[in-house]
């Protein structure tokens, strides 16, 4: 019994690997394939974004707010363009902040339509992993129609919008809704959330109580999942989410299976939301004028919003000048991946990817 | 048997010595053009089929339907330069690939190809000689893992080798069962045992133990988790690249038409049906069999190596085994 | 705002109210940093979570801390703002009370060389342990010789 | 003056010579057209790109049609990074090592402005202003990030370079990989 370690091994998990979503490591020592300790390291993507602010005028710094998380570009456009909106003391046409809402749902059902699609490629099943893809290209397809661009669709300006949405887009969008609503029930209810090999890997694995939340700070789909009923759409309402409808999905389990059915039924929310905004979306112009280059004058501003992966916020600092004195980002997913120090104990190497995969963490974001 | 066949071609005009040995050649290239066009054909097909499933087309540009993509990937694999890490265990490392295509080959050499007479090389008992081919990959599995020199090689070799092992006791038990009931090892003899009713109705259970098993034993579909992809990144073929990695293809689905072609033999009656001739209705059941253990890929995902591991002592062994007791408790009485 | 008031009735001498122009935030201003870990215990009486922390660099004189503390239940936001000499930075770490101060304070130490006394593991996050500078201190130049410099004599 | 001695001389190809010229340039069509048609990538995708590299294998664009076929396996067995989203000075050493550890011949697309020249993130302190600067580049996709059918552009791109055999790395050698 004098050698203890004999059995340990010490494994990188990353920064290049199929399943850690982008660049992510992780430091693994194991005994046998049970996890006994984890180091996760981060910064493989960091670029610096938060000194690349200060250096750029209000509007240049809109499309690297769009690569913030690549996944939800437009949430994050939403957000920076608020904080500016908040700081400049503009209000924005009720056209335009619909338009946002319903933008902002769309971006949200690609980015958890994108994480069903992942978690089926973590689990080793590549056909939920390209239908995933398929239902998703369908809302591509109309993020392109609307702003000329796929993943980082630069949309929103400061004081609205760039464009109006073009002729006959709600129809268009509204049958796209029913598709995507009958697949998510149907079809991958059958090959995920209904199957028994599926459940067997995620129930009940991945656990994340209550402590570990207030902890960690996480915020989310993630806490949701755990029975925290938080959700800043409906306690803390921006746009126009006040005016509609809709319900916080929480589940009590707090495990990857809750994780993902949060999720799923965020899904199913965000088709709801969208048909009532749709319904009633004013007329209307969609911008304020904002010249190009303008100063703020010294102030503190801050505002959080709800992204698909939790409460992102915005802390600017200005001092008069044409370019924010500091910018400070808060990612989400920063404080959720720094739980995986605690989750992954315990667990087999196999749910390593899977819980990983249930937090849907996004590098970009984590490293700024 | 081909082999005779040949024997007797030739003994007609040379002396049995030459024969014998320009039989043995003819039989050897018969066999390794299987062997090597298997792997061509199949890997097509699962391709082609992967994409159907998934809504997208497979391969398409190169030759027609695509059908020459994997002639370009061999020919590829072929033209790599050989690259490992320093600290591998040359002997292992190179012996690994090299046997598991033999063992695939050794199979096409003995399974009977839809009739009793379309096999390369008569042996009798040649069911237990197809289980050994398929029983011996742990140790090579084990083998390749400790020989890479790699942590995720190894963990990959752990996890094949606690597998197959769990697997093929039940796969075992399986084949003892059919020839229990059927009173033979050979696989022709079992098949024409089923001319009147099919050993399915007699053995459902066995046919679900032994098709989860053989596909967990041959590390194939949702079962592939000694090289899963997603969490071992190729696991214990981790270190192989070039034509090294090849070889592994072949086991792959040389493997998968073995399994596919017993479960035809050993539960669907083998050649036996109405109308058609036998090596036709043999073809038209292997080919959806073949087609059904490779879509089982595309639409599970992988189970858990405990888990796994769990099914197989709790559930499919001992089901495999009270089948076994109840096959000979029939045939005693 | 009653439990910013009840922490602000608590400490009378040491804190005081700075206005804000955000929806729900309360900023306080701290004096002495030597009692932020006190503050911050009671402030946990009233708040879940570390929500972010900003170090904004204004040289000559000071780093200043803002600590943003939110909670799950209730929609308050509360900015504790504490002064940091430029000269020495260094700050007691309220790690062991916020987990998710853990990585903020790395971070805060990773681009401003700001020195949390009682963290445990204070190491860079972000960039790599010998990357030199503190990129988001306002005397970090991008000059080209750090634009051109591939990193690949960086050690892992 | 050596090199000119025999310069005026009669010279002709051998029969010998001749078959093995041949054969060499039959055999490396044969390679050259096998490369070209199985290009299996190292899906090294770091930021958005990445995001719009998947796209390229799944289902509307479909890579396996040309034989792109994303094994997702080790460096070892893969023939093309396909490098997307920025590279930092942390990533750029790990970028080179899974470079080094592919079999040649190996090909490299640079996805992306990033990847080109540093693109949005050009004048940050932390990001490599192109991968020119450390590795040898095929093909570059331009975009920020590029759509999937550009990916597939990039390929046919590139497979056409492989069988035409302007790869200026492996022209050289009856398999064309002397120099790799």
């Amino acid at each position: 019994m004098e050698n203890k370690n004999r059995n340990k091994i010490t494994i990188n998990i990353g920064p290049v690997h199929p399943s850690t979503h982008g660049v992510l490591k992780f430091v693994v020592e194991i005994d046998q394939d049970t996890i006994k300790k984890v180091e996760p390291e981060i910064g493989f993507v960091h670029r610096g974004v938060e000194k690349m602010a200060e250096m750029k005028y209000f509007n240049s710094f809109m499309p690297i707010a769009d690569k913030l998380d690549y996944i939800s570009a437009l949430n994050w456009e939403v957000l920076y363009a608020t904080t500016v909106e908040n700081a400049l003391g503009i209000t924005v046409p009720p056209r335009a902040i619909y338009i946002r809402t319903l933008m902002c749902e769309m971006q949200r059902m690609m980015s958890h339509l994108l994480f069903l699609a992942h978690m089926g490629e973590d689990l080793g099943n590549t056909t939920l992993f390209m239908w995933g893809f398929r239902e998703r290209e369908l809302l591509m397809d109309l993020t392109e129609e609307v702003s000329g661009g796929r993943l980082a669709p630069m949309y929103v300006s400061i004081g609205g919008l760039y464009y109006d949405l073009p002729e006959g887009f709600s129809e268009r969008l509204l049958s796209t809704l029913n598709i995507i609503e009958s697949k998510v029930k149907n079809e991958y209810k059958a090959l995920s959330y209904e199957n028994g090999l599926f459940k067997m890997r995620m129930v009940g694995v991945g656990v994340i109580s209550k402590e570990q939340i207030v902890k960690y700070g996480i915020t989310g789909p993630n806490i949701r999942a755990s029975g925290v009923k938080r959700d800043i759409r409906k306690d803390d309402p921006y746009l126009a989410y006040d005016k509609v409808d809709f319900d916080v999905m929480t589940e009590t389990a707090g495990d990857c299976y809750a994780r993902f059915m949060v999720r799923v039924n965020e899904i199913l929310e965000s088709i709801k939301i969208i048909r009532q905004i749709i319904k009633d979306i004013p007329s209307g112009e969609v911008k304020v004028k904002v010249p190009w280059i303008f100063k703020i004058p010294p102030k503190y501003t801050f505002v959080r919003q709800e992204t698909p992966r939790g409460e992102a916020a915005m802390y600017m600092v200005t001092n008069g000048d044409q370019k924010p004195y500091r910018l400070k980002i808060r990612a989400p997913s920063f404080y959720t991946i720094q739980a995986v120090k605690e989750l992954f104990v315990g667990s087999k190497v196999a749910d390593l990817v899977a819980i990983l995969g249930s937090l849907d963490p996004v590098p970009g974001e984590i490293d700024r | 048997m081909i082999y005779d066949f040949f024997y007797d071609f030739l003994a007609a005009h040379f002396s049995p010595l030459l024969s014998t040995i320009g039989s043995w050649l003819i039989v050897f290239i018969i066999g390794g053009l299987i062997t090597l066009n298997v792997p061509i054909f199949l890997g097509w097909v699962d391709r082609k089929l992967s994409g159907r499933i998934q809504a997208r087309y497979g391969p398409v540009y190169t030759g027609p339907f695509g059908l020459l993509q994997n002639v370009a990937d061999v020919i590829k694999l072929m033209g790599k330069r050989f690259l490992t890490n320093q600290v591998i265990d040359p002997l292992i490392y190179n012996i690994v690939p090299i046997a598991i295509a033999l063992l695939g080959f050794f199979m096409v050499f003995i399974i009977p190809w839809g009739n009793a007479n379309l096999v390369l090389l008569y042996v009798p008992f040649n069911l237990l000689f197809i289980y050994i081919a398929l029983a011996v990959s742990p140790l090579l599995v084990l083998l390749a893992g400790w020989g890479e020199n790699n942590k995720y090689a190894m963990l990959g070799g752990f996890r094949g080798a606690a597998q197959i092992t769990t697997y093929e006791l039940s796969l075992l038990i399986v084949f003892i069962s059919v020839a229990l009931l059927s009173g033979s090892y050979d696989i022709t003899t079992i098949a024409a045992a089923q001319s009147s009713v099919w050993y399915v109705l007699y053995l459902p259970i066995t046919l679900v133990v032994f098709g989860i098993s053989s596909l967990a034993v041959i590390e194939r579909g949702p079962f592939d988790i000694p090289e899963a992809t997603q969490e071992l990144q190729a696991g214990w073929k981790i270190e192989y690249s070039g034509i090294r990695y090849g070889l592994f293809f072949i086991a792959e689905y040389v493997r998968l038409l073995v399994i596919s072609m017993l479960i035809v033999y050993l539960f669907f009656g083998g050649g036996n049906g109405l109308f058609l001739p036998n090596y036709l209705w043999f073809w038209i059941k292997t080919s959806i069999v073949t087609i059904f253990m490779m879509s089982l890929r595309w639409v599970f995902n992988r189970p858990r190596i405990d888990q796994l591991i769990n099914i197989g002592f709790n559930w499919l062994l001992p089901l495999a085994v009270v089948n076994l007791l109840i096959v000979g408790a029939v045939m005693f009485f | 705002m009653e439990s910013s008031d009840t922490i602000k009735g608590r400490f009378p001498t040491l804190l005081s109210d700075v206005v804000s122009t955000n929806r729900n935030e309360t900023i306080i201003l701290l004096s002495d940093k030597t009692k932020l870990k006190t503050i911050v215990s009671e402030i946990k009486n009233h708040f879940d979570i570390l929500f972010m922390l900003m170090v904004v660099d204004r040289p000559p004189k000071v780093f200043e801390m803002n600590y943003i503390f939110t909670s799950y239940s209730k929609n308050d936001i509360l900015t504790l703002r504490v002064d940091i000499e430029h000269d020495d930075p260094s700050v007691d770490s309220i790690s062991n009370l916020l987990g998710s101060a853990d990585w903020e304070e790395r971070e805060a130490y990773d681009m401003f060389g700001i020195d949390f006394k009682g963290h445990k593991d204070l190491r860079r996050v972000l960039l790599p342990e010998d990357w030199p500078g503190r990129p988001l201190r306002k005397d970090f130049e991008v000059t080209d010789e750090v634009r051109n410099w591939t990193g690949l004599d960086l050690k892992f | 003056m050596t090199e000119e001695i025999g310069a005026n001389d009669f010279s002709y190809p051998g029969l010998g010579e001749m078959i093995f010229m041949k054969s060499e340039n039959f055999i490396q069509s044969v390679m050259n057209w096998g490369r070209s048609r199985s290009l299996w990538p190292l899906t090294f995708g770091t930021k958005c790109c990445a995001m719009e590299m998947i796209p390229f294998g799944a289902t509307k664009i479909d890579a396996d049609r040309t034989g792109t076929l994303f094994v997702g396996d080790s460096p070892r067995q893969a023939d093309l990074v396909l490098c997307s989203g920025t590279i930092s000075k942390k990533m750029a050493r790990r970028l080179l090592n899974a470079y080094e550890q592919m079999a040649s011949p190996k090909y490299v697309i640079a996805v992306g402005a990033c990847n080109i020249s540093g693109g949005l993130f050009h004048d940050s302190y932390n990001s490599i202003e192109g991968i020119d600067r450390i590795m040898p580049v095929d093909v570059y996709i331009p975009g920020c990030p590029p759509r999937p059918e550009m990916f597939m552009d990039a390929v046919l791109v590139l497979q056409k370079l492989i069988k035409e055999n302007k790869i200026k790395r492996y022209q050289d050698g009856i398999f064309g990989h002397n120099k790799g």
